[in-house]
């Protein structure tokens, strides 16, 4: 323990408050819009600690994406929604089960915890940094030399989630040219009903 | 050649083809029943047609048993190779496999090319197997061809032919034409598929009986199920489906024991010798620990035991034999439960020859128990003809099975006979039974009674099938049953149960006796109460022309069974003393927990021959090109 | 550079997941669902850049994060489309509507 | 007489003999309906008297020297003998003696048999059928007589078998003919199943089927079986209380000989109807009269004592065997004739005494005097056929007017024939006073021959002294005495019985119809095989007088007559005329050291032919007493006082019922239990059980898809939570690998390595091993020292866990005798794996027989490891 500055103590100890705290308000909250804003703080919590652990570019990276895209698109979505968001939280399923499900739920981790708390062994002494670690240049030479592949497809992946998003988000949109149609056909004349079967029938077959 | 001497040569051919032609009387009232024949509207003209049918047949056979008795006692070349064509195995197994995807490209319509085209394949078939016949069968392996198939895993496409699979391999050849000729008349739906799962099966079957590589084995085994799966299915009968599943799930449980077995027998073998193999001569050499062969064994067996059927795993074959149409039973009987007979024998005494040994007197127990006992007084309760017919098979087999355990040489060679006599009486019972259900769509015995009056000549075919199903001698059926019955007393393998079991198997005669002739009793004799039986035709022109030569081979074999004999003597024998050297040793020498490779000196040279030759460099993959200079020899 | 010990940072990591873990498995709301596991996945991250300055000779820690980011980053858009996809048609995101695996 | 015309090696007249009436069977069955009534009539006459023809020659070539002519068609098959070597079986032909009579007979009375069928079968619609069948046996009954070993025996056993089958149910459309071919065919067929058991024993002892084969190595026949207890029942397998009460602490054993020769004799019995199995005679006369004439009474029906007789050196080795022949004879002869007292109808009095007279053959063979049982079936087929061909004349006769089958042989509506029918009653009256034994007829010589030789004979194994093991079955001496007097009674129930029949069928009134002189049949053109007769029973029956058969009727009974009454001559020995006995002497020359005269019996010959004699009287005179003055009253008063007696005779003593209540039922109920076991149970447990399994299986795991996301996640967890378990536990394994522990003593012990593991050992050569890294040891074993080693191994959560593995080398401790082989135990003792102890140092001179007998020869089991 001998060794750490306590400015470095002070700081992990804010970006640790910070991280659970959002955390837990994520989790916890009954309107959605604390939920995000519980989630944005987790993630500057985040931010932070890569400072500390030399990550300068990673924090930056943390910021503008999650805090910037990701959150921002939840709050988008909430909004979309609106009041429906906020499902009643006792509604569905009793309690019992529900904080059943979390006592043994903490029971594990405690227990995971108290093993793990076997094993522990001397904190190991940190080692020294090579220069420009976590450096955008550092990262970059590596990304772009030996982690090349995984770029390139984590290009591809995201131009696809993209599409996907737009075409799922969008549902179904009236075809703008077939208005016209749609319009005619509305008498209930024998005849069209009869070809509306035959189109069926014809749909149902080729099935 | 003048006429003369061409005519002293040949005069029993001739002589039988005159009297065949002269057999159907003339005045008999032959109305086709099969509607399609328009042409044969005629009553004159079936008769001339059957005249010339039933003289060809007749001809054919008496020259076959001409050259079968001179080339019987033709002085053997002794060495020299007769000129064993390396490729007509591939013919054989080829020829029908090919013929099944041509005919899925021709058109659906046009009925009689595609059962032109089967017959002419299926027919070709039988020609080439011939060939077979005209090589003396000496211990060891024929026609032997061998192939690499998949390198990796030691697969090779090793088929060759011997003494025991000879007989088979004719006995299909000789079936599934007939019965595909029969089907024709009777099935009208879908005849492309029909005959693609007609060709299907003979390759497959050929193909089982051929295989010599254990992985070959299990894809004809497992390949032959499709066809007689769609059968059952497609042309079956009320609840077809649950017939069909039933058969395809009992066979296939077997087969994935044996399945696990192989693999278990093969990783030993690389363990032993550092190669993977699956060929059945490299593996039989292998010696597992004991209790491991005793595993292996019965993984084999049940799996044999399912297709043959033994007494527990039978009841798959009433329902599939009571739910499949004609021409699919007569093939499931004819053929299909010969291959677990004949499975048995090869693989499971060929490969764990002490637990085979050692369990002999038990297993002979339940093959007359619960075959030959049991199955003849369960056959005798039935309502149903076929289901009858199915469970009598159940007692035959019961016989055969009890041959192969006696483990004599005349023992094992009068089961090898009771295959080929099961596949010609139980094939003729079969398209007996479907000439009166194509009539009166009914099998209950209660619906028949006195149709002897109404058809005479089909009732006399019955009569003389039922008593070669019986065993009356002179018939086939009597040939077999002696040999096994005296084969059982004299066996060492049965040790003190020898004298119950020859008692016990000897009593299966009275039983056949009895539930054959009760069916015969009812259907046959008796007043001709039911109205509907009164006007019944008598056998067409093409059922005569299929049943005929069932009954002319009825006698052939009954009468001079040492044609057959002599060709399956010598490997019979090689293969019985292999079995008592091998179990011998296995039984004595087998660790308790380490397998064992037998030393070379055991088996005979000529069975080795075609084994994969390892070569310390490379992975035995030169070795296919020696062996393969080893079949040709 | 900080001289927080590294275990400090992983036992925050693993505290985070739990409560990402507890949120995702007990909350009934779709969107609470895909904040849980945006929460998981940034705790997996700080464990990856925790290991990464303790084994400082290259950035596979970090670079793994990034991307690790990169496909959060889809996941969640995509995901958030389903969300809305499913509340036009069951006009609620309530997480037990969505059983339409029920046998 | 014609001695050498014919090589004896090579002899083809028989191709003649024997293919002359299978040509016939073919002819007629195929193309008899197409060349009609007339060239089937000439079709089987030809083919019948040339074989007659052929049979005569070649009875006149026979040699005298007991040779045989002999004619070896073609290798028929071979099986497996005893020690592996192999027993051909060809279908060969030979004639002796013997057979050359039996051919004679077969082929004379089927002759006229022929002759006489053509004309009663004239308007039988199925005449080419009836031929065909005719032949078809005629052929089979030679193939029988003629073949040189038991399997070409065994074909024309079972073809007279199918023939009796297709005959007796001739007339299909009726259900109880059908039924009683049935019941002919599988009665038959269990006398069959014996012939193959004898077959099989006799391929593994005697290693060969021909009669001179088996004649030669019939000495092997006396090793011991053991019949009981069979396989591997012994008292230690068996619970103890039912072991010591079935299990005899010294195995039953049997001669070989006995075995085989009972299992003959069990098919003889089938073939010949006596008493377990003579059921299906009565029955069999639903066949046509010719063929009850033919096949039950001259030919079929003698197989058996053909087939004893042929094998009286197998019968003669084991006098257990000849007493149960004799034994069962006497109580055929009595029971049928008992039975045969009271029978109404005409055939079945004749079935009755043709089971009767067979009883008294196998009384002449039972008691070794063979030639003397040959020579009453060589009589008795001529006036037996004699008897049913007058009787078949009789009820043509009285199918004039009385067309349905029972009634017309019903003797009570016969009577006073001997008015219209002279010929058929002087012929039925001489073969009835052959058949009783009227002096110097046929029957009287060959029954008094068999009487006395029944009395005098005493059988013995003069052989079985050789073997000292087991002492032979010696003849009670009252045994012969007892069959004399037992055979006396039939006798004399047999001339009541057939002179009761004689006198109710041809004296007195007839009470058939009332006879209309000149009376004409009012619907001429009637089928005349119709059976439902339409006019009502009220008014009394019309119709004309019997008229008597025509000549291709008459011919043969007076042929049949003539023989009844001189053949006696042939081997008439009390007066020393026998020129058959002598003709057949070289066949029987075997019997001389097993049969000998009884002391007791010297000279009493002529004496007691008297009893004989008497019998006849008084069964003639009380038969003509009841029914010729009396008119049948006694008879009717008897029925009255002893009802329930005549009942319990009338119906046959109901063995039928027994029959079917016990042996018959027994198996139904069997089938039944299969039939259901197989169907609920088998199938219900393989099919039906499994697939409800795998549905109850499907359903239950189907509850876990509740479709929320979070169930799934939350099993997920558990399914974590369980991997996480086992990586987080140590697991202990240690592998040993012993391969040089026989040799050096030498184990070499590895523990499963895992992450973060540390081990420590214990139970090692003194040092306990502290916690190190070290995971392979190798440990040192003294031969014969046991040792236990325990492993300890602690993973980096700290948890531990420990493994031990018990070692232990073979062989003794090396403070014990330095003796130990260092071999595996003895290899087990596999049943059925042949393992000869052959006794080290010299073999003592007596003992060298023991080592050579075939299996069972020493006191151990039959068949055990002693082969």
């Amino acid at each position: 323990m001998s060794g750490i500055g306590t400015f470095d103590l002070l700081f992990f100890g804010l970006t640790t408050l910070l991280v659970l705290l959002g955390g837990i308000g994520t989790v916890a909250a009954k309107n959605p819009i604390r939920g995000a804003m519980g989630l944005l703080t987790a993630i500057v919590g985040i931010a932070g600690m890569y400072l500390q652990l030399a990550a300068e570019f990673l924090a930056a990276i943390q910021i503008i994406v999650y805090a910037g895209a990701v959150v921002v698109l939840f709050l988008f979505v909430i909004m979309l929604l609106g009041p429906q968001a906020t499902t009643s939280a006792g509604a569905a399923g009793t309690k019992v089960s529900r904080y059943f499900g979390a006592g043994v739920l903490l029971v594990t981790s405690v227990g995971a915890m108290s093993l793990l708390w076997r094993t522990r062994t001397e904190i190991a002494a940190l080692p020294k940094l090579p220069p420009g670690h976590g450096t955008i240049e550092g990262i970059g030479r590596e990304l772009f030399t030996t982690h090349i592949v995984p770029f390139e497809l984590s290009g591809a992946l995201l131009l696809v989630a993209v599409v996907g998003a737009v075409a799922v988000a969008r549902g179904k949109q009236i075809d703008p040219t077939s208005a016209v149609k749609v319009a005619v056909a509305k008498k209930p004349t024998k005849q069209a009903s009869g070809e509306a079967e035959a189109h069926t029938a014809h749909a149902k077959e080729a099935g | 050649m003048n006429i003369f001497s061409m005519l002293f040569r040949y005069w029993p051919a001739i002589a039988a083809a005159a009297i065949a032609a002269m057999v159907p009387s003339a005045p008999l009232k032959l109305r086709a029943v099969g509607k399609d024949e328009a042409d044969d509207a005629a009553a004159s003209a079936p008769t001339t047609k059957l005249r010339v049918g039933l003289a060809i047949i007749a001809g054919l056979t008496a020259l076959a048993v001409q050259a079968l008795v001179t080339g019987a006692d033709a002085p053997v070349p002794d060495g020299a190779a007769h000129d064993e064509w390396r490729h007509l195995l591939n013919v054989l197994i080829g020829l029908p496999l090919v013929g099944a995807v041509a005919v899925l490209f021709m058109p659906r319509q046009m009925l009689s090319l595609l059962r032109g085209f089967t017959l002419a394949v299926l027919g070709v078939g039988f020609i080439a197997s011939l060939w077979l016949l005209a090589t003396p069968m000496t211990a060891g392996w024929h026609f032997q061809y061998i192939r690499h198939w998949i390198p990796a895993l030691g697969v090779r496409y090793h088929v060759a032919v011997d003494g025991i699979s000879l007989w088979l391999v004719v006995l299909t050849t000789f079936i599934t034409p007939i019965a595909a000729y029969a089907s024709f008349s009777s099935i009208k739906t879908r005849i492309k598929e029909l005959c693609f799962a007609f060709l299907l099966l003979q390759g497959a079957m050929i193909g089982a009986f051929l295989a010599l590589d254990l992985f070959l084995f299990y894809a004809f085994w497992e390949l032959m199920l499709v066809p007689m799966y769609l059968m059952i299915g497609i042309w079956g009968g009320a609840d077809k489906i649950k017939a069909a599943v039933k058969f395809f799930l009992y066979t296939m449980a077997g087969s994935v024991l044996m399945l696990g077995a192989m693999i278990y027998l093969v990783w030993a073998n690389q363990k032993l010798t550092g190669h993977l193999s699956w060929d059945y001569l490299a593996l039989s050499r292998v010696a597992l620990a004991r209790p491991m062969q005793m595993v292996c064994f019965w993984a084999f067996s049940i799996a044999f035991f399912i297709k043959v059927p033994m007494w527990p795993v039978h009841t798959w074959l009433p329902d599939a034999h009571v739910q499949a149409p004609t021409g699919g039973s007569v093939i499931l009987a004819a053929v299909m439960l010969k291959l677990g007979t004949y499975a048995y024998m090869r693989f499971s005494m060929g490969l764990f020859p002490g637990p085979a040994s050692s369990l002999s007197a038990n297993l002979a127990g339940v093959a007359i128990l619960g075959g030959i006992l049991y199955g003849a007084l369960v056959a005798w309760k039935q309502r149903d003809i076929k289901r009858l017919v199915a469970y009598s098979s159940v007692a035959h087999l019961g016989y055969v099975m009890l041959g192969l355990f006696g483990a004599t040489p005349s023992g094992m060679q009068g089961a090898v006979l009771q295959m080929v006599n099961h596949g010609i009486s139980t094939g003729a019972l079969f398209m007996l039974v479907g000439v009166i259900y194509d009539r009166r769509h009914t099998r209950e015995v209660g619906d028949f009674g006195g149709i002897a009056k109404v058809m005479p000549v089909y009732a006399t075919i019955f009569v003389i099938v039922t008593f070669s199903s019986i065993g009356v001698p002179g018939t086939n059926g009597f040939v077999g049953e002696f040999m096994i019955i005296s084969g059982t007393f004299v066996s060492e393998r049965l040790a003190n149960f020898s004298g119950i079991h020859t008692v016990g198997a000897a009593a299966g005669v009275i039983l056949a006796a009895v539930y054959m002739l009760g069916v015969v009793e009812k259907v046959f004799f008796g007043p001709l109460s039911n109205p509907k039986n009164k006007h019944l035709p008598d056998l067409t022109v093409r059922e005569s022309l299929a049943l005929a030569p069932l009954v002319l081979m009825i006698f052939v074999i009954g009468f001079a069974p040492n044609l057959f004999l002599d060709r399956m003597k010598a490997s019979v024998d090689a293969f019985h003393t292999q079995f008592r050297t091998v179990s011998g040793q296995t039984v004595q020498f087998s660790l308790e927990n380490a397998a064992q490779l037998l030393p070379e000196e055991t088996f005979s040279p000529a069975f080795l021959k075609g084994a994969p030759v390892y070569t310390s460099d490379s992975t035995g993959d030169d070795s296919g090109a020696k062996a393969d200079a080893g079949g040709a020899k | 550079m900080s001289t927080v010990p590294v275990e400090y940072f992983l036992i925050v990591a693993a505290v985070l997941f739990v409560v990402g873990a507890v949120g995702f498995l007990l909350r009934r709301n779709l969107l609470v669902l895909l904040m849980s596991i945006e929460l998981m996945l940034n705790s997996v991250n700080l464990t990856l850049v925790a290991y990464n300055r303790l084994h400082a000779a290259n950035h596979a820690g970090q670079n793994l994060a990034f991307f690790v980011i990169a496909v959060a980053a889809a996941e969640a858009a995509v995901g958030l489309a389903i969300v809305l996809a499913f509340f036009r048609v069951r006009k609620t995101i309530h997480s037990d509507e969505a059983n339409l695996l029920k046998n | 007489m014609l001695g050498n015309q014919f090589d004896t090696k090579d002899f083809a007249l028989l191709a003649v003999v024997l293919l002359l009436p299978a040509i016939g069977a073919f002819v007629n069955g195929v193309f008899g309906k197409r060349l009609g009534k007339e060239a089937v009539r000439l079709m089987a006459l030809t083919a019948i008297g040339g074989a007659f023809l052929a049979s005569v020659v070649t009875f006149l070539s026979v040699p005298h020297d007991g040779g045989r002519l002999s004619w070896t068609v073609w290798r028929w098959m071979s099986v497996t003998g005893q020690s592996g070597n192999s027993v051909p079986i060809d279908v060969k032909f030979s004639v002796d003696a013997m057979t050359a009579t039996m051919m004679l007979v077969v082929t004379g009375v089927g002759f006229l048999i022929h002759l006489y069928a053509s004309e009663y079968m004239k308007k039988d619609p199925g005449y080419h059928r009836f031929f065909c069948y005719l032949n078809l046996f005629c052929f089979a009954m030679l193939l029988l007589i003629t073949g040189d070993n038991l399997p070409v025996l065994f074909v024309g056993w079972e073809g007279v078998g199918m023939c009796s089958y297709l005959l007796i149910g001739f007339w299909f459309d009726d259900e109880k003919n059908a039924r009683a071919g049935k019941k002919a065919f599988i009665v038959n067929r269990i006398g069959d199943f014996g012939l193959i058991l004898a077959m099989a024993l006799l391929v593994y002892y005697c290693g060969s089927l021909t009669w001179e084969g088996i004649d030669n190595s019939k000495l092997s026949l006396l090793a011991p079986v053991k019949i009981w207890p069979i396989g591997n029942l012994s008292k230690e397998t068996l619970p103890v209380f039912l072991g010591n009460i079935i299990i005899p602490d010294k195995p039953v054993q049997v001669y070989a000989a006995t075995l085989v020769a009972l299992a003959l004799f069990l098919g003889c019995a089938g073939k010949s109807a006596q008493v377990p199995l003579y059921i299906w005679l009565p029955d069999a006369m639903a066949g046509p009269t010719p063929v009850s004439a033919l096949i039950h009474a001259a030919t079929m029906v003698t197989a058996g004592v053909y087939l004893v007789a042929r094998l009286h050196f197998v019968f003669l080795l084991s006098p257990a065997a000849m007493a149960v022949v004799a034994v069962i004879g006497v109580v055929t002869a009595l029971l049928a004739a008992s039975i045969g007292l009271f029978q109404h109808d005409l055939k079945k009095v004749l079935a009755y005494s043709t089971v009767s007279q067979l009883g008294f053959m196998f009384i002449g063979v039972g008691v070794g005097a063979f030639a003397a049982g040959f020579f009453h079936v060589f009589t008795h087929a001529f006036f037996k056929a004699c008897l049913f061909l007058g009787a078949g004349s009789v009820i043509h006769a009285m199918h004039a007017r009385i067309h349905d089958t029972d009634r017309s042989q019903d003797m009570r509506n016969m009577g006073g024939l001997k008015r219209f029918m002279p010929i058929t009653r002087w012929t039925f009256f001489a073969s009835c006073c052959a058949i009783a034994g009227f002096p110097l007829t046929a029957g009287f010589w060959s029954k008094d021959e068999i009487l006395w030789s029944a009395f005098s004979n005493n059988v013995v194994n003069s052989k079985a002294a050789a073997t000292p093991r087991m002492a032979p079955y010696e003849w009670p001496p009252w045994l012969g005495q007892a069959i004399y007097w037992g055979a006396i009674l039939a006798a004399t129930m047999t001339a009541f019985y057939m002179f009761r029949a004689y006198f109710m069928t041809f004296h007195g009134n007839f009470r058939g119809w009332s006879i209309v002189r000149g009376w004409t049949d009012p619907h001429a053109g009637h089928d005349h095989h119709d059976h439902h007769e339409e006019h009502d029973t009220s008014k009394p029956l019309e119709g004309p007088e019997p008229h008597e058969s025509p000549a291709p009727m008459t011919a043969p009974l007076v042929v049949l007559a003539a023989f009844a009454l001189f053949a006696g001559f042939l081997n008439a020995h009390p007066i020393h005329i026998a020129p058959l006995g002598h003709f057949l002497e070289p066949v029987f020359k075997g019997a001389e050291g097993f049969v000998s005269e009884r002391e007791g019996a010297k000279g009493l010959m002529w004496v007691m032919m008297a009893p004989g004699f008497a019998a006849f009287l008084v069964g003639t005179a009380a038969a003509m007493y009841v029914y010729l003055n009396r008119a049948g009253q006694p008879e009717k008063v008897f029925a009255e006082k002893a009802g329930g007696l005549y009942r319990l005779i009338y119906d046959k003593w109901r063995i039928d019922e027994l029959y079917d209540a016990t042996v018959v039922g027994m198996v139904d109920a069997l089938a039944d239990i299969f039939t259901m076991a197989d169907k609920w149970f088998i199938d219900g447990v393989l099919a039906r059980l499994t697939a409800m399994l795998t549905a109850l299986a499907g359903t239950l795991l189907r509850t876990l898809q509740t479709g929320r996301i979070q169930v799934y996640a939350a099993v997920m967890l558990l399914g974590l939570g369980g991997v996480g378990w086992f990586m987080v536990y140590p697991h202990a394994d240690v592998t040993a690998d012993d391969t040089s522990l026989r040799s050096t003593g030498e184990v070499k012990l590895a523990a499963a390595p895992g992450y973060g593991y540390t081990f420590r050992w214990e139970g090692l050569t003194g040092t306990d091993s502290q916690l190190t890294e070290r995971s392979a040891v190798t440990v040192r074993l003294q031969p014969g020292e046991k040792k236990n080693v325990t492993v300890f191994v602690k993973n980096a959560f700290q948890l531990e866990t420990s493994h031990t593995v018990a070692l232990e080398r073979p062989g003794l401790p090396p403070g014990a005798k330095a003796q130990s082989d260092g071999k595996g135990a003895a290899p087990p003792n596999v049943p059925g794996m042949v393992r000869p102890d052959i006794p080290t140092g010299e073999i003592p001179a007596d003992d060298i027989h023991k080592l050579l007998l075939p299996r069972g020869a020493d006191q151990g089991n039959n068949k055990g490891a002693e082969k």
